[in-house]
């Protein structure tokens, strides 16, 4: 097994000199497995805490400030408030289909968390295909989508899920194509590497123009990937409701919630660490102090998922056949396009490298 | 061409968008519309004209200027009023004259059209500028306006 | 074209185009009304629409009435291009099964006006695609604005 | 024939889908019964009645005095131009001529409440088609006006502020300050709205082109107001037939050609701006005078029929009342925009996608009290 786990050294020093191999490796996994789950569960309850003030300051209003100073437990009390709430479902749903769906979209989620590299330290599991693992991961969370919209038996819920489908087999191959375009730089397809590449200057930065464009159809289609407005046809409010979890409520409804968030962080990760450097400071200024790039990391990051905010509160939602047309006519040709000017000036040596 | 302008022009516009709402949220602060209702319960004033629900002025006397002429209960639209009256002797002059023994108003029905406030030719009934009628059993909304043991104002009649 | 203009050039259209006798009258109202008979309606007002002179290509308003005796349909119907307005009246005196003809295929509003009347008043109409109770429930017991309409729970008489 | 059958082998099916009575996008509990196949609708066929409060039937029991505060409960977004047509009529059947000072501030206050209809109508829009903020905007301004509607009515939805003879008390000291402030606000923040939704790109692509009304079925199908000046039918009652201070005025009709959903919003929006400019030059020559004729306590409309129209938010709102000389309306019938307008929803629906759906039948801007009376 090609795992490279490289949390904190001692633990695992400490670990392995107590119990025998096989039982520290597992040890080791679950006691990972939990801190990402923390993560998990703190991320997500504080982009949808962010979501919503930010979504209020946008809007001329104050936001949640009951619950805690500046209203800051608001989403642990909503959380509560879900974990206590019935679980309620339709008559003729397909139960097993039903109950499946929603841990489908929340393990994906996580484990596309597993790879990404907080800092140099701090990253779970270093595979050598980590951004084909990122893609491939982030495209299996639609299947429960799909299950969801199918199983529920409430149609509102399946034109939901069928255009969740659609979407995500159009947009995924823009976000891969996108990707792509940046790789022709590192030649490399591990996140640790690619972030090492990046200390010459990050991509956005040595790949220039075509970067800047492969970045932008990067944000358009990662938006997309998420369901978010403008592209939240999936759930879109004011033709079907809710969409595809119409009839989910409590936490199983609360778990396609965070799986969103969870995912727009995953989408403005990937960004970061693929575009901006990771976790490397600006020109290198806290090059002495390893320890701040989890803050690097996080503040790029969230500048991103800001960026998708105020994508949410600002654009009308598109049609179901715009959304096609903006893939298939504009982004898919223009990706190509870009790909072909990566390759050249990758080929005549035109990267800028500091 | 007008391919790619097409999308130079669409971005264009895209960022003019979010031009306005980065501007509102820069002065979210201070541009905040929210009114932090029952906090805010001690400066929120009503206009003097709100129309809140009916109320019966009474003076320091217990003394009221309804005379019970009915008039605000035939312009109710919604039966909103009644007014139990009753011939009886007034002890200053000994004649036999009428006299609201209950104005019961019931809010419950009100419409809040401003009617029976108009058609009083006393102007014994008001609006209050009340904005907090919610109760918890629909019985309390049934109201009678003038107060136990009140009576008419003097000179009012004339 | 004014209301005598109107008059005039109508009962030209008498006998041959419509049989029976049409009534005028401008008392009582300030646009000409005609009262024609109900199997005369549909040639009346699709004749009022085509030809170029009246062209009264909108009708804004179809009310069910209820006479007292007779049911009946009134059209208000104005020319957007003439200006003029004009009021065509249709009445039965059979209350169990009034009958009109739809003139949905002159203006298509009246499929939803139709339904109305039908809904309120009764008042069938033939050769309506899709005649429906509209706002009433498909079981309801007879047609609320009819003057002998009776309902002890939901109505208050005054 | 060989492709026919596969046609067949693969012919789609059509399900049924209620929107509504409880739906985001129907604004209020009107249900539409829909027919899709896939995204596309096959037919639209509305369900209405969930709010008839049968208000036509009310008013044949009370007197005149009290139909009008009736008819703030049927398009509430324009109470007060429900109010003055019932009193219009009133008016006029009686023969009384009101003073000028009501004329100017019934056209003041209308043109208020356009502004106000039109205001929450374009938050609602944006809703609609997905951009959240839009209403909030929408509201901040809105509020405004609500606000000079509580100072001098007493209420800020439902006014009942008209009164058969003028008005039931004279305009607030305060009232024209107010005005002029917000008239002032408004104009800076009316282009904003440009900036944030007319012109943006993704709103533009979902308006233009969708829900086509042609001229004649807009007449044909009764179409009044901004969507029938949408498709170029020039049907604005303020213009045609002008009632109160509206003769004194001069203001352009909003008129697009295009008949598609983009041209009825740009006919709102410019709605607005006219709406302004007719206020500006009210709001200075107020008249002096009285508030109010004085008429019976009783009115008794003579014998006869009356029909008065008047130009609310939404379009044509025909008041017919049939007296026979009692103190009740023998009939009421109130031929209300929204009703008309709903019944052409089927035909500029059809064909669409479910998304277009939503974008035209807000651009209808329908409010369903006034459609179930």
């Amino acid at each position: 097994m090609n795992l490279s786990l490289s949390i904190t050294k001692n633990i695992h020093d400490w670990l392995f000199s107590m119990m025998p191999e096989t039982v520290a490796s597992l040890t080791e996994m679950t006691l990972i497995a939990t801190v990402y789950l923390a993560v998990f569960a703190v991320t997500g309850l504080f982009l949808v805490l962010l979501e919503r003030k930010v979504a209020a300051w946008f809007q001329l209003r104050l936001g949640p400030n009951r619950v805690g100073p500046w209203g800051l437990l608001q989403t642990m009390a909503d959380a509560l408030k879900l974990v206590s709430k019935e679980l309620t479902g339709t008559v003729n749903a397909d139960k097993f289909l039903y109950n499946l769906a929603p841990y489908f979209v929340i393990i994906t989620a996580l484990m596309a968390l597993a790879v990404l590299p907080f800092s140099g330290e701090f990253q779970a599991f270093d595979i050598n295909i980590g951004i084909f693992f990122l893609i491939a991961i982030s495209s299996i969370g639609v299947i429960g989508i799909l299950l969801a919209g199918w199983s529920s038996n409430n149609k509102f819920a399946l034109i939901g899920a069928m255009r969740s489908g659609v979407q995500t087999i159009s947009y995924e191959l823009s976000v891969g194509l996108s990707l792509l375009t940046v790789i022709l730089i590192t030649g490399t397809l591990q996140l640790s590497e690619i972030v090492e590449v990046q200390r010459n200057g990050w991509l956005i930065v040595q790949g220039h123009i075509p970067a800047m464009f492969a970045f932008m159809i990067y944000m358009i289609s990662g938006t997309a990937e998420t369901n978010r407005a403008p592209f939240d046809l999936v759930e879109a409010e004011s033709e079907l409701g809710a969409g595809f979890h119409t009839e989910y409520s409590g936490m199983k409804f609360a778990y396609f919630f965070l799986a969103e968030f969870i995912n727009m962080f995953i989408i403005a990760s990937i960004a970061t660490t693929i575009f901006f450097g990771a976790w490397l400071s600006p020109f290198g200024i806290t090059e002495s102090l390893p320890w701040l790039g989890v803050f690097w990391f996080l503040g790029k990051t969230l500048v991103l998922v800001f960026l998708m905010m105020w994508f949410r509160w600002t654009f009308p939602r598109l049609r179901i056949d715009q959304l096609l047309t903006l893939e298939w006519k504009y982004l898919l040709p223009l990706n190509l396009m870009n790909i072909v000017l990566m390759a050249i000036i990758v080929w005549l040596n035109l990267t800028i490298q500091f | 061409m007008s391919y790619f302008s097409d999308i130079y022009n669409g971005i264009k516009t895209l960022l003019t968008g979010m031009s306005v709402t980065g501007k509102y949220f820069l002065h979210s602060q201070k541009g905040a519309i929210t009114q932090q209702y029952p906090d805010n319960r001690d400066t929120l004033k009503m206009f003097e004209r709100f129309r809140g629900e009916v109320v019966m002025p009474h003076d320091e006397n217990n003394e009221h200027r309804c005379t019970g002429c009915q008039k605000c209960e035939l312009a109710c639209p919604n039966g909103t009023i009644e007014i139990i009256w009753d011939r009886q002797v007034d002890p200053e002059t000994g004649k036999k004259k009428k006299m609201i023994e209950k104005h019961i108003y019931h809010l419950g029905m009100c419409t809040m059209c401003g009617l029976c406030v108009e058609a009083c030719p006393t102007d014994a009934i008001k609006w209050a500028q009340n904005y907090e009628n919610s109760v918890y059993d629909r019985t309390t909304l049934t109201r009678v306006l003038n107060k136990p043991g009140s009576k008419l104002m003097a000179g009012v009649e004339d | 074209m004014t209301n005598e203009a109107l008059q005039n050039l109508i009962s030209t259209w008498v006998p041959d185009f419509i049989s029976s006798k049409l009534e005028f009258t401008e008392e009582e109202s300030q646009f000409l009304n005609i009262t024609v008979q109900p199997a005369d309606l549909h040639k009346l007002l699709a004749r009022l629409k085509s030809n170029s002179k009246t062209n009264f290509d909108y009708l804004f308003c179809l009310s069910g009435v209820d006479w007292g005796v007779e049911l009946g349909v009134v059209y208000h119907l104005e020319s957007t291009t003439h200006n003029h307005m004009i009021v065509v009246k249709v009445k039965t005196e059979d209350r169990d099964a009034p009958v009109f003809d739809s003139v949905h295929d002159i203006w298509k509003t009246a499929e939803f006006h139709e339904c109305e009347a039908f809904d309120f008043f009764g008042v069938q109409f033939n050769n309506h695609p899709n005649l429906r109770r509209l706002f009433l429930t498909e079981d309801w017991d007879g047609f609320p604005l009819r003057k002998d309409y009776v309902d002890d729970i939901n109505m208050i008489v005054k | 024939m060989e492709t026919s059958t596969i046609n067949n082998n693969f012919k789609s099916e059509e399900y049924f889908i209620n929107m509504g009575p409880q739906h985001p996008a129907t604004h209020g509990v009107l249900r539409l019964l829909l027919t899709i196949d896939g995204e596309t609708i096959k037919n639209v066929e509305p369900d209405l009645g969930y709010i008839h409060r049968s208000i036509e039937k009310m008013c044949e029991r009370d007197s005149y005095q009290q139909i009008v505060h009736l008819t703030d409960r049927m398009d509430y977004l324009s109470s007060n131009i429900n109010n003055e047509a019932v009193c219009l009529a009133v008016e006029n059947a009686l023969q009384i001529e009101v003073p000028d000072r009501v004329k100017v501030i019934r056209t003041i206050i209308a043109e208020l409440t356009r502004i106000a209809s039109h205001n929450l109508w374009w938050g609602v829009m944006g809703m609609d088609v997905g951009a959240l903020t839009t209403y909030f905007y929408a509201f901040r301004d809105r509020e405004m006006i609500n606000d000079i509607f509580e100072e001098t009515c007493g209420a800020r939805l439902t006014m009942n502020y008209n009164v058969p003879g003028g008005l039931m008390f004279d305009i607030h000291p305060n009232f024209v300050k107010r005005v002029k402030e917000f008239i002032a606000h408004f104009k800076t923040k009316l282009p904003e709205y440009d900036t944030l939704l007319t012109n943006n790109v993704i709103f533009q692509k979902r308006m233009r082109g969708v829900g086509l009304l042609s001229k004649e079925d807009a007449i044909s199908y009764g179409a009044s107001g901004p969507v029938g000046r949408g498709s170029g039918y020039s049907c604005d009652v303020r213009k045609i037939h002008p009632y109160s201070a509206l003769d004194k005025v001069t203001f352009n009709e909003a008129l697009r050609t295009d008949g598609d959903s983009f041209a009825r919003y740009e006919v709102r929006i410019q709605e607005m701006w006219e709406s302004i400019s007719i206020i500006e030059q009210l709001i200075d020559n107020i008249p002096e005078g009285d508030y109010k004729v004085e008429t019976n306590a009783v009115i008794k409309l003579p014998k006869g029929e009356f029909y008065q129209k008047v130009e609310t938010a939404r379009g044509e709102l025909g008041v017919y009342i049939i007296s026979t000389g009692t103190k009740n309306p023998y009939r009421l019938k109130f031929r209300s925009p929204g009703f008309s307008n709903l019944s052409l929803l089927n035909h500029i629906a059809v064909g669409g996608k479910i998304g277009d759906l939503v974008a035209s039948m807000a651009t209808l801007d329908l409010v369903i009290p006034d459609i179930d009376r």
